[in-house]
């Protein structure tokens, strides 16, 4: 059954909400009260159930599939974690009420901190951006603040950013005026000290790398590299995207990061929602660390103080009204704790021999832009295996969909021809690697054996099949209208 | 732990078809000087039972909103969400999805986000919005910037009643992007002169109504002022609900509308995650940041949604961007809409005239406080008391009585020498006994 | 995608559940520890979680579609029922702990008993009663008690029942030993007073009616039935299931009644979960008060107590443990309040107008088997307008299947051949009432144009095509075991 | 009102449809002096927020287990519930739908009856298992009365140890039906010869173990004894995570074994909704009550799931079905079920083993309490205490600081002069402090 827009099912005179109306009301409102209608259609409550959950329907969730997203750590997200995070001490918590009233959360953000500093063997942590990228932009900050601090802010205009790096990189480096200089990864996969240090220069405020890399190797080279950087006078920015690899195995202060985001939700499974919302604190080593966005905590005995203004120090502003995603916070230290910094380790080995479990199943019949090598938490394949078939990377993906799968990430990273990125996580069971691969070998005997169609018209058992994109951006239809 | 499905005799066949002998192996690339010999000094896993009692436990140690009488607004705001909502979002299809990268399994995200551009366009009487920002703050930086990309020029003005934090947002991203910011003073009584601030070098005025003191402002003449000067109204809201009651943005001349949306079908949950608001003109939607949903067809020709413009986004265009905007805040958003649908028009306008008549109520019993002076001339749920002696110290006080009074304006504005001000916002959930509780606790602390 | 039991995708050795468990235990279980293992498979939580969505996608509900089921009543749940049951103060709540420590509890069940009592115009009531057949045996106990202290429970041992009551009727009756004796309706659908009184006689005991009866129709003769049911030293028991065409417009105990059961899942919606928990109080005329079970509340002072043991008054005594379905007392007043007296009665009138809605839109294409007349809150037709498709009533239902929709409640009542009982509800908009009535239609058309293969072979598009359950009744298979 | 979609508007046009003018006409058939002319004594609608005050402000004059530390069983069990499981049975498609009458749309609820059935079956070791029944007690009575089906006899024995409300429910259902009970005088120490008490007359035994005053109980002798007399062995638990580590009914001989599920997935909630379990042997399917699920194929000869054997049933035989239920307690099984998934073999030893441990401790603990003697030589999570003077009394002085200590007998059996025991159960929500605080408590109540 179709189920069309609330426009189409509403009325504005409908109502699902009741609420006990003043009974007179002399508005002290200025000459700005509101005449005109606005046309917002109201549906009773059980409208509203049955729209919603028709639409949810609609959608796929790793509630009730596997999904493989390269790069997006797509994993089991704990109810109890939602349950917690609807306690009325922290749901019903205002941002702004007295800290002597709310020394609960602090002591909340306080123990998630401990943990994220461990765990990243860092110095300070900024709480509260509000997703990776926002957290991209709060790291260069700091750099850029600690740059000014040393007089070079002006010189160092330069983010040195590998070819495979996630878009926000080089999106965050731009918003804040750096111009972002592409570094090459070797036949390898992986980027060279060499290739670093003959990007290097006075110009160079900083280097972002993600770490395990979005090709899911491990940047070996990692130390020497941070080495170069430092003595170059640059900083380390680490895209923690691929956290869930290394978490509790490896800390990234050990390789010699100076700022790196974590996703709370990607790696702590906050969870996703469907695009957000996230959480991207802030981890600093101790060279940065005096930079480090406001508010931050400090503890003063028994009690704790959350810092809302520079207070004279060296901390380079506000990044957002209010702490950070707090309720995600909530959700993050419930999956911490749950796990111990054991389960964290035993998470991480999980995902990366899952990870290579699909490579080992795979290998003679998909093709590794990198050669036959060990993978990190995702494993990445080409389009080579296709070669001849008649089947795109694409038709590929939505032939997947018929078979009740999200597709992997694909043509991602760009520098990789047909990129497919997968990435299974610690939450799936043998036996559902097992279906996956089954599936996997069936599709590519299939396109072997020149059924195109069974990808070209894919997906065929969707709630749609393939949408028309180029329309809906040649003549965009942002918002519903009458007729 | 039971959130692992592996068990050892798993582990183990999968280390022999992959042919390593032990995990180790697999982390062959890692220097091995890199990890880690020893457990760190972190607990060990805990079950369930144990981490609700601990989190419990602290939960406990603040005192709630639905445990006092609660008056606390300045950009959050306490509101009843019916139930409803609450279970829908819970839904697995919804709470444990992507991003909608592949639209055919993704309708359902994408329907309601296409819904929701047009409640939030119709809302504030704009053209189009966006799938939604982080919050409200980042939102208004956002509108600076897409502003300076429209007008070419880097300068914004920002009113003096426009929320501390909003303001120390702007401040923070125009410093490092190398903008320039003109903040006007903190305006406690709407008389700030904000047109002749404007002129041709300026990108963008931002202006914000019911402002941070509660006030309510005119935005026509601003608009007026600013398009004369090739700038562009930015206009900011922290009540959503206000526009149930009041003129929208869009009505009095604004070109970009930006807000936070919290007040509908999202808990105060200590200051987030919320979701900022964001709509504009037709004519921006190429320099406007964030995701956006478009409507088109299904190759068998059926209506279907997808993500569009993208081309403006940092996945395709990286360092050409028109933000760097990726995760958002889709489940927030979706809990606005479902409140909102539930709502409607008529639900709407009733809330806000209850939020309204709240805050009369409480205006009307501090008049007989003596002391305490209530400054503003218009308000919507919000307003400004001007109090003897420190208010920080006296919402401490009455805190200590159970009674949660309100913002002190030192804690946003800790130098600006307005600390006998207090900012106090009244909802729908107060009753009559708890603003009458108000009025005691503060006879009682004064 | 198919989903295996769990006993096919658990092991024994897996878990969901992290407990700590005692160091060293040396258990005081006298000889009777168990040695054997019991086979019991384990999900670690992720594989829980998806098995159940997934199982979960295989149902069809109310808050997905409409669900016309006549006598069932599937109407909107509110989600704050859900919620408010969830509350500790309700949820964690012992039914042995001191009465003192649970007044709110027995407060609430004294508000429900209130309301149930004025809705009903009765006397007394017992919330015991786990579901509507329990609150029947309820009933016919106190009738059968009260027949004791006039001496005369041996003499009557007959119940008058009418052909199309439902099941539960003459399952009850005779799970206590009394004779029911059928009494035919007349051709208007209702039971006549002269067919009543001939079935009278010294032998009686008790009538059971349903009224709204199951053909949808007020039984117009109530009041003169009961006076004759009264008058011949009988009792009126009413099937309180159609309770929600009634409620706040007519009270039964103006009609007459001396015991009524309410179904707090269906007329006061606290859900039906898939088959129950339901709950059945019982209210009671004056005449049967004194008999009312065990526990009921008794109010002293600002204090309730419940009262647990006959304390030798007439009480007949206690039906189940504890004091009923607690849980669902919350979720009923709960909907008891939202609604005010105002509001129940215009859901029984807009689940009447609904009703006679559908009844007058397909009036023209469908056929009642007692002419076209004003029905209560269901609407009831036979088979008659398949004549000659060769569609076959089941046939019609599973094609309704196919187009999204639950079937009516199909071949009952008995007495009408092929029956097709409807009830809309008042949650149903009259959008969604249209569209359902098109959708009649269309299948109408559809039959009577000689697409049989539509019918016969329904559902297509379901989770299941029809399954065989001779084969199943024949080789029962109720537990699963390997291979 | 909220929950009702049709306007004004819509009302109108139905009526025209329908032809009628006003929506008495409707009612026609009603005679008209029973229609209520007025408005009744009671309250009008209310908001969401209002209705959730009043609730909240009755649950909060409760002292929730959550509140206290909690010691009470006597055939309803405290134990920690996976968040997942509450979850989960909130989805829509298992809360809001209705028996599975039409199998092809209801193969998740169908599925998971399955899978009940046969999880049920194990626990107890028997060869199969009904759906569930609505609790305990109702279930033991359809034991009985399906043991009278099978036997052709109606004479029930019931052991002392036997729950009495479990014993009150027979005598109730079993005085009307004409049937006979025999039951034994309370047996504190499980020392009762119930033996001796079989003859050819007999129906069937009715034993608990654990008993309500926690002695455990070895079936064996017993079974044999009905066995030779032609009767049957009714086997009772209230406890069902005692399964875990007590030897299964089955294995003890039972013919019938019915029980108590809460303690799996579902909350106390003051009483109910509760489920009851009832299994048995294949050879008595057919005298089974109560509602069956078996597995069989579909017209592609795929596996599914019916409800099978339904001319057992009421709505197909009527007055001569087994028994008279319809609705039960589907989604409480549901709880149950997923609650049992979860912890599987291994995690429900552990959860038994963890009780055990708790009361082992308590037990200990009281060891030292002068005057308090506890008479179970053995026990799973629950045992009796004799204390000086009246139990009742002390209960309520316990709970006066705040600890939930127990039932005393006297609240079950008020005449059987017995006021100076107490019925204490210990479970793995309990920690050492709260034993502790129970100790305490003790000591200063007496």
């Amino acid at each position: 059954q179709e189920e069309p827009p609330i426009f189409e099912i509403g009325r504005t005179d409908t109502s699902g909400v009741d609420i006990e109306e003043p009974a007179h009301l002399e508005p002290r409102l200025g000459a700005l009260e509101r005449k005109e209608p606005i046309g917002l259609p109201g549906l009773s409550e059980p409208e509203a159930m049955r729209h919603y959950v028709r639409l949810s329907r609609k959608n796929y969730s790793i509630d009730a599939g596997l999904y493989p997203l390269g790069s997006c750590t797509m994993k089991h997200n704990p109810r109890l974690n939602e349950k917690v995070a609807r306690l009325a001490g922290f749901a019903d918590l205002h941002p702004l009420q007295p800290q002597s009233t709310a020394q609960g959360a602090l002591a909340l953000m306080e123990e998630l901190s401990r943990w994220l500093l461990t765990l990243t063997g860092m110095s300070a942590v900024a709480l509260s951006p509000k997703a990776g990228a926002h957290g991209e932009l709060c790291g260069l900050m700091a750099i850029e603040a600690a740059l000014e601090a040393r007089g070079e802010a002006a010189t160092r205009k330069v983010v040195l950013i590998p070819q495979s790096a996630h878009g926000t990189n080089p999106a965050s480096a731009a918003l804040l005026g750096f111009q972002p200089r592409v570094i090459e990864a070797g036949a390898d996969g992986v980027v060279s000290e060499e290739a670093v240090a003959r990007a290097l220069g006075p110009d160079v405020a900083a280097i972002m790398l993600t770490n395990p890399n979005t090709c899911g190797l491990f940047e070996r080279n990692i130390v020497a590299i941070a080495r170069r950087v430092h003595e170059a006078g640059g900083y380390f920015y680490c895209d923690g995207a691929n956290f869930n690899a290394i978490a509790g195995v490896a800390r990234p202060g050990d390789l010699g990061v100076d700022a790196m985001h974590l996703n709370l939700h990607k790696t702590f499974s906050t969870p996703h929602g469907g695009g957000g919302p996230g959480s991207g604190p802030v981890v600093f080593s101790e060279r940065l660390a005096p930079f480090a966005p406001v508010p931050f905590l400090l503890r003063e005995g028994e009690a704790l103080r959350l810092v809302e203004h520079g207070d004279g120090a060296q901390s380079f502003g506000r990044l957002t009204a209010f702490h950070g995603q707090f309720g995600t916070f909530v959700r993050a230290l419930a999956y911490i704790l749950s796990h111990g910094a054991d389960g964290l380790a035993q998470a991480s080995r999980d995902a990366v021999l899952s990870a290579n479990y699909l490579r080992a199943a795979l290998r003679d019949v998909m093709t590794q832009p990198f050669g036959d090598r060990l993978c990190m938490h995702e494993v990445l394949f080409d389009d080579s295996f296709l070669e001849g078939t008649g089947v795109a990377t694409l038709d590929f993906a939505k032939a997947m969909i018929d078979e009740g799968y999200h597709p992997m990430t694909i043509y991602f990273p760009l520098v990789v021809h047909g990129a497919m990125l997968i990435e299974p996580t610690e939450s799936e069971s043998k036996r559902s690697l097992d279906l996956f691969v089954a599936t996997l070998r069936d599709l590519i005997a299939s396109a072997k054996r020149g059924e195109t169609r069974r990808f070209t018209e894919a997906p065929r058992y969707a709630p749609r099949r393939r949408l028309d994109e180029a329309a809906a951006a040649r003549k965009p239809v942002l918002r519903w209208s009458a007729g | 732990m039971r959130y692992l499905p592996l068990t050892e005799a798993d582990r183990t066949q999968m280390r022999d078809a992959i042919g390593v002998a032990d995990i180790a192996a697999l982390y062959a690339d890692v220097p091995s000087e890199l990890l880690l010999d020893r457990p760190l000094d972190l607990p060990r896993a805990k079950s369930e039972m144990e981490v609700e009692r601990l989190l419990s436990a602290m939960a406990k140690r603040n005192l709630s909103a639905a445990s006092a009488p609660f008056f606390i607004g300045a950009g959050a705001y306490r509101h009843h969400i019916p139930a409803s909502v609450d279970h829908l979002i819970q839904r697995s299809e919804f709470l444990t999805s992507y991003t909608p990268y592949q639209p055919e399994i993704s309708q359902g995200t994408l329907q309601y986000l296409f819904e929701f551009q047009t409640q939030v366009a119709m809302l504030n009487g704009m053209e189009i919005a966006n799938a939604s920002m982080y919050d409200g703050s980042t939102a208004c930086a956002e509108a600076a910037l897409m502003a300076h990309r429209i007008t070419k020029r880097r300068k914004a003005i920002l009113s003096g009643g426009l929320h501390p934090h909003y303001a120390d947002v702007l401040r923070t991203i125009s410093h490092f992007a190398g903008d320039e910011i003109v903040a006007l003073a903190p305006d406690v009584r709407a008389r700030e002169d904000i047109t002749s601030a404007i002129d041709d070098s300026v990108s963008c005025v931002v202006v914000q109504t019911p402002d941070v003191f509660g006030n309510l402002r005119d935005l026509t003449s601003i608009a007026e002022a600013c398009h004369r000067h090739g700038a562009l109204l930015v206009a900011v809201f922290t009540e959503v609900v206000s526009l149930g009651l009041l003129k929208s943005p869009g009505e009095m001349g604004a070109d970009i509308v930006v807000g936070e949306g919290q007040s509908l079908g999202n808990p105060l949950s200590f200051g987030g995650p919320y979701l900022g608001l964001l709509a504009t003109r037709q004519s921006y939607l190429r320099q406007t940041p964030g995701r956006l949903i478009g409507e088109t067809v299904d190759a068998d020709g059926r209506r279907g949604y997808v993500t569009t413009l993208s081309a403006r986004e940092q996945h395709i265009r990286r360092d050409k961007a028109t933000s760097n905007i990726c995760t958002n805040s889709n489940l927030c958003a979706l809990a606005f809409s479902i409140h909102l649908s539930l709502l409607g028009e008529a639900g709407l306008r009733r809330l806000a005239r209850a939020n309204h008549a709240s805050a009369i109520d409480l205006v009307d019993r501090l008049a007989g406080v003596a002391g305490v002076e209530t400054l503003n001339e218009s308000f919507f749920n919000e307003f400004t008391l001007r109090v003897p002696g420190d208010a920080a110290r006296l919402v401490e006080a009455m805190a200590e009585q159970g009674v949660l009074a309100g913002v002190p304006v030192s804690r946003l504005l800790p130098d600006a020498g307005l600390d006998d001000l207090l900012i106090v916002a009244s909802t729908e959930v107060d009753t009559a006994e708890d603003r009458e509780a108000f009025v005691a606790a503060m006879r009682g602390a004064l």
